[in-house]
């Protein structure tokens, strides 16, 4: 063991730390993105051309802003919203500062990943709500995000393992996490069995986050 | 002196956070849990961040009290573009040179017209390698090359060298594929590459490359804090210095001057 | 209007655009249908019978015209006062529309949901209706694993739950059998009764209507081009098209067709006829057959006969070989036209649209 | 099996697992049908007629049992050749399954895409399919765009696009008028006596049966209760389930509870009596009433009648109140029975149940 | 204007070349990962339980393959298929060298994508394609991949850009395009006009993805 992986060894409670702050990283900002993501896409949804609140205007904005945030390279954005940053948790650097990027890196994609979810569901049950005089929070709530559930959790199974991916670039501002030890300790330094540790421990995560979320998707799903 | 700031430490430790990136980050790693470290009243957590914008602004904002990671040139450039944020310098560390280094050529004179060189593309590192490539004869800069200086400032280029800006890390595992790569010591010692002995062409540690030396910074509002002052004397330690030594094969000179130095 | 008129359609269009091409799925159509109701809307595939009720509660903005529904006209209200007003109109749709993510009990109870009514009151009403529609057993299954029949039925339970004062049903009893659809009409007929809910009912089968409809519309391309009592359009049809409805639910014509083409008409003896009758109203009360059989000493085989009551008035129709003296009773049957007897004989003309 | 079988299912059961539920849809079925038949399929809603007909071209396997189509096993044939099996075996689905990617030509045409035939070919076919069913202006439009019918006859044509030898239609009329559907089923009808194609059909129209059915299989909680030629089944009904349909289909049992309440069955006259006939076979050649009502002076007022052919044999129901010499009349008519005329006396018994 | 965006004036030509690499990034790779991530993302809907050619083994190997690839972090993934990288294109740095391990971050993210999108084809219309005798391949070619167009597209503008996010990242091997202009030029050197016209540009190429690519979904769309 020490032969094969003779770097890992030393650092047991580093591995235990990193691994700590990327559950921290991904779940602390998944959770908040998630209520923007889901806020965002579900309002592209209902605004959009032909949607319970159909309106020109409002979606355009969204639709624009979406894509705005989109297009910022990460590393950028983590300086552009570091002023942001600062005023949410008083510092610009560090496991919970990197939240506040993670959150806006992520949350935009997630919106239209679910976007892309809720246009999936059957426009006639829609329908059926509406002439059944539900309020347009009603079928948010009760038809789009009910009927379109094992969508929506199929694309937060994309996304949170993409915001794994991109926890591994919070490194930029001392957010440690397993990807700061795969890159800057295992990858930088050739200690290529941290490296490997490391990812391992990663595709350990995705795998779990992968296998709860297919099983939630298919206890929800009555096909 | 050394013992009444022992008898300091007994009756209050100072706690320090230092943000720092690559070797630099392994030492301070080692100097916070040395003995040292106790002896001077200092309990210091070392953090590390990658990127130097983002580390520097951290610093002059306080969420790090020091950084140990750029050079003088670095740190002169950081200020003269962040004035509202501005950062002090509490002293020097090391120099170490950087290199050019090559898998196909055995000297600076036989790379050939048209060759590819990878550079830098981290403001620092990539003007100091510029004039490195000048000092070895390959190119001329313009006369107001400053510290970061890109490829657009040559002058002449008569092998007609072609630059590739890569990450400065990933210089040791392209080198293969490039005719020729520059290549921080920090960087090279991680891709087990020792500058005085693998380069085909390093720095000399002169007047010329003073601007290189690495410094310790702090906000500019703390650049008189005691405690802070205490690392730069921490570092020079002869215990510390000897660790340093070894673990870096000698490449990080010892360079213990005053600001003042830098002056002219 | 009058305080009566429940639904009102005035001048509605309906134009759809597909490309470049236009569809005029519904003219010019008005419609006005009293409280307590039954109304049947029938016509061709395609004829507009689904976009027009859609277009009752708003479901389909119409091109063009003004819908009222007790008393408001719906384009004028505020988007919540519209939702309070279709609280009021359930649909049953001609492709169910079930919520596949909840179970059969909680599509039941998907209209109750926004009322004030504790859970316990609201499963146990939708268990209710759930019983009367036959599917107590299926409470807790999900859509998908319920037959085409199961499906329709838990739409017209969820329909029903929100005690709706209109009810526009689009073949709401196309997928169930002859005797799910009898209940389930005997269902509506009840509501109808007690509660003087108005329906409105898309069908195809004319044995709908003449079960529990007062009036019928009869639609062909976007408009409508007949409607009255059911025993009226029924018996005395106008249109082209609702004569041809109505002879082909009777059977008449396919009938007449099959009688034609197996019996030799040449063949039959010189004291014999094919005739064909239709009785209205009390026409049958006196049972014209025997009594001519008797009077006039003829043989009356029936070869094919529909006699049956709509919407309250008796309503027939007959094939038959007369055998005997013709002379005489041909003459005598067309004095009873007044009663509502009409005649044809069918060996010489050998069809029926003359009739018609 | 006999070289004339084209389907036989052997003992086939169909069990799906609801979670800790299971439900046995289809039990112990066989069934077999020989080439060129049309065979009809009845029963009430959620009886496992769509899962029976599913297992029939192998898209439901069987929990048990074997399923042989033309002489092949399904079951025992690799992929490629079930798949060569199923180009054979059309199927109409309940719920049409169109691609809405595709337009109704394209739809129509998609079964000929792997076959060999030129481009223009396959339009042509497609299109005449799609003039058959009535929607030759509809080709380039999507399915969306469709009325609940239109979408309907886009399936048949799509089934019938591929010359298939087996066609499985389920419920393929129910959205269609009674106009269209009489014409699809003619088209169908053509198609059996021209090109000898087996249909199997389910339907909740008993008129469909009627009309074009040799053969008809009745089920109830899957199982088939009842099965036979369709005259027989029509007139001589075996199982309760059977005769409940038969007298709804024939409208009988609902003429006798309107007749009974609108009546005042105390207030007849003595020389009066609400009787009940039911005739089959030769029996109505004869022309009971005009002869009986000569014979015994009897007055016959039909209240209710339904007398036509199914599948070629005579067939009907009269409900009417007799007035004349009954001690005679009864007796005379009783003797009748072995000619297929059965009568009941409502007046006492008041209801139908000893007939059935 | 040259007093508003100094730096970037004297830069003109070093921005349309970026603008030219980061369009040839993303296409380049865009094409390449397309082709994979459909192959993949077909195969695993076909695979999976339930599928047109279920089998258990093969999608679960597929299944994890797939998260494997995904837990790699890019810089990593950077290093890991360099000796792939170097046989398919001979070099290791570069823009050309770049396509490789931008195709191998993304085609098994668009393979989750196509896999979701594809999961909401109607099954009654794929059993429809069996019913008459349709070959598997004639399934996904002329079922899954048609019907599903739309969702497709839709996924795939989501993946592009992902994909122009990406190529921010792969200035590390010495890719340049827009976004290296951006962090490295732009951000790392303070000339912020810099990194403001290079996200301005890379905004541009996302609106017009998004813009193009919500056009296609509405035209092949027929709801
Ligand atoms: N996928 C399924 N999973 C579980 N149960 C099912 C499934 N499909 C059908 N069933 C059940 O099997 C039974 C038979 O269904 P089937 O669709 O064959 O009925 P049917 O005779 O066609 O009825 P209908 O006339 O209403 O279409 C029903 O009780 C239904 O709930
Ligand atoms: N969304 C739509 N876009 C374009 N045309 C449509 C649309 N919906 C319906 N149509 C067309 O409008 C006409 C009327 O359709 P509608 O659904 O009202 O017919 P219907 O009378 O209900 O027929 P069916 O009895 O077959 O259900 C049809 O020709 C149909 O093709
Ligand atoms: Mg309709
Ligand atoms: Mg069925």
């Amino acid at each position: 063991m020490a032969a094969l992986i003779p770097n890992v060894i030393s650092m047991k409670s580093e591995f235990i730390q990193a691994t700590l702050e990327t559950l921290y990283m991904t779940f602390g900002s998944a959770i908040i993105a998630a209520v923007l993501g889901l806020a965002l896409g579900v309002w592209l949804v209902v605004t959009q051309p032909g949607g319970i609140l159909a309106d020109r205007v409002t979606y355009s904005i969204l639709d624009k802003l979406t894509n705005l945030l989109r297009s910022v390279p990460f590393i950028i954005l983590l300086a552009v919203i570091s002023p942001l940053t600062n005023f949410l948790v008083g510092t610009t650097v560090g496991t919970t500062a990197s939240l506040v990027p993670l959150i806006f890196g992520i949350f935009p994609f997630y919106a239209r990943q679910v976007q892309n979810a809720l246009l999936d569901v059957d426009h006639g049950v829609v329908e059926a709500a509406e002439s059944m005089g539900s309020s347009p929070s009603e079928i948010i709530f009760r038809v789009y995000l009910k009927e379109g559930l094992p969508d929506i959790i199929r694309v937060s199974i994309v996304t949170v393992i993409s915001l794994i991916g991109l926890t591994t670039m919070a490194g930029a501002i001392g957010s440690g996490g397993l990807g700061d030890i795969a890159i800057s300790i295992g990858y930088a330094r050739f200690e290529n069995d941290i490296t490997l540790v490391a990812t391992l421990i990663i595709l350990i995560l995705v795998f779990a986050v992968q296998i709860i979320g297919d099983w939630l998707a298919k206890k929800v799903e009555h096909n | 002196g050394l013992s009444s700031s022992h008898n300091a430490s007994a009756s209050h430790t100072d706690t320090i956070t230092i943000g720092s990136q690559g070797s630099d980050y392994d030492i301070w790693q080692h100097i916070a849990k040395s003995a040292d470290a106790k002896k001077l009243g200092l309990k210091i957590t070392v953090k590390q961040i990658t990127d130097g914008v983002q580390l520097n602004k951290a610093t002059a904002q306080g969420s790090v009290d020091v950084n140990a990671f750029q050079s003088w040139s670095y740190y002169e450039a950081y200020n003269q573009e962040n004035p509202k944020s501005k950062l002090a310098s509490l002293g020097t560390t090391y120099l170490e040179p950087m290199g050019i280094y090559s898998k196909k050529y055995k000297s600076v004179k036989a790379i050939p017209d048209g060759a590819t060189i990878a550079i830098a593309n981290n403001p620092s590192q990539a003007a100091r390698g510029l004039l490195l490539l000048q000092k070895a004869g390959l190119i001329t800069l313009k006369k107001n090359f400053g510290s970061l200086g890109t490829v657009k400032d040559i002058k002449s280029n008569p092998k007609h060298l072609k630059f590739k800006e890569i990450d400065d890390t990933t210089g040791p595992r392209i080198i293969k594929n490039v005719d020729a790569v520059l290549i921080s010591n920090t960087v090279a010692l991680e891709g087990h590459l020792h500058v005085l002995t693998d380069s085909i062409f390093h720095e000399k540690v002169d007047q010329s490359t003073k601007d290189n030396i690495n410094i310790l910074a702090t906000a500019a509002k703390n650049k008189n804090k005691a405690s802070y002052k205490k690392l730069i004397k921490l570092y020079h330690r002869a215990d510390i210095q000897k660790y340093i030594k070894d673990k870096y094969y000698g490449t990080k000179i010892e360079v213990n001057k005053p600001n003042s130095y830098f002056k002219n | 209007m009058t305080a009566n008129n429940i639904i009102e359609l005035k001048n509605i269009d309906v134009t759809f655009h597909n490309g470049d091409q236009t569809v005029k799925a519904v003219q010019a159509v008005d419609l006005t249908i009293e409280k307590g109701d039954i109304y049947g809307i029938i016509g061709y595939s395609g004829a507009g019978k689904s976009t027009l009720v859609r277009v009752i509660n708003l479901l389909q903005t119409p091109t063009n015209g003004t819908v009222t529904v007790n008393g408001q006209q719906l384009q004028q209200l505020a988007p919540a006062a519209l939702r309070q007003a279709r609280q009021k109109i359930s649909m049953i749709f001609q492709h169910f529309n079930l919520m596949k993510s909840r179970t059969v009990l909680g599509n039941v109870e998907y209209p109750l949901l926004s009322q004030k009514i504790s859970q316990a009151a609201r499963q146990q009403k939708a268990l209710q209706l759930l019983k009367l529609v036959g599917l107590a057993d299926y409470a807790q299954t999900y859509p998908a694993r319920l037959s085409g029949g199961q499906k329709q039925r838990v739409a017209i339970a969820r329909a029903l739950a929100s005690d709706p004062e209109v009810l526009i049903s689009d073949e709401a009893t196309s997928a169930l059998d002859p005797k799910t659809t009898k209940s389930i009409l005997a269902l509506l007929k009840k509501l109808n009764q007690d509660l003087g809910l108005t329906i409105v009912l898309i069908t195809h089968e004319m044995q709908v209507i003449k079960s529990i409809c007062h009036n019928v519309a009869v639609m062909d391309a976007g408009q409508i081009v007949e409607r009255g009592r059911v025993a009226q359009v029924f018996t005395a049809p106008q249109a082209p098209l609702t004569v041809d409805f109505v002879e082909t639910s009777t059977n008449v014509k396919a009938a007449i067709e099959r009688i034609t083409n197996t019996i030799d008409l040449a063949g039959l003896a010189a004291n014999q006829e094919l005739m064909y009758f239709n009785f209205i109203g009390n026409a049958t009360k006196e049972g014209i057959i025997s009594q001519y059989s008797q009077q006039y000493q003829l043989d009356v085989n029936i070869l094919f006969a529909n006699i049956d009551q709509i919407d309250g008035e008796n309503v027939g129709y007959m094939i038959a070989i007369i055998t005997g003296d013709l002379a005489a009773f041909n003459p005598a049957i067309a004095k009873r036209v007044a009663d509502g007897v009409k005649t044809k004989i069918i060996t010489t003309e050998n069809g029926l649209e003359g009739l018609a």
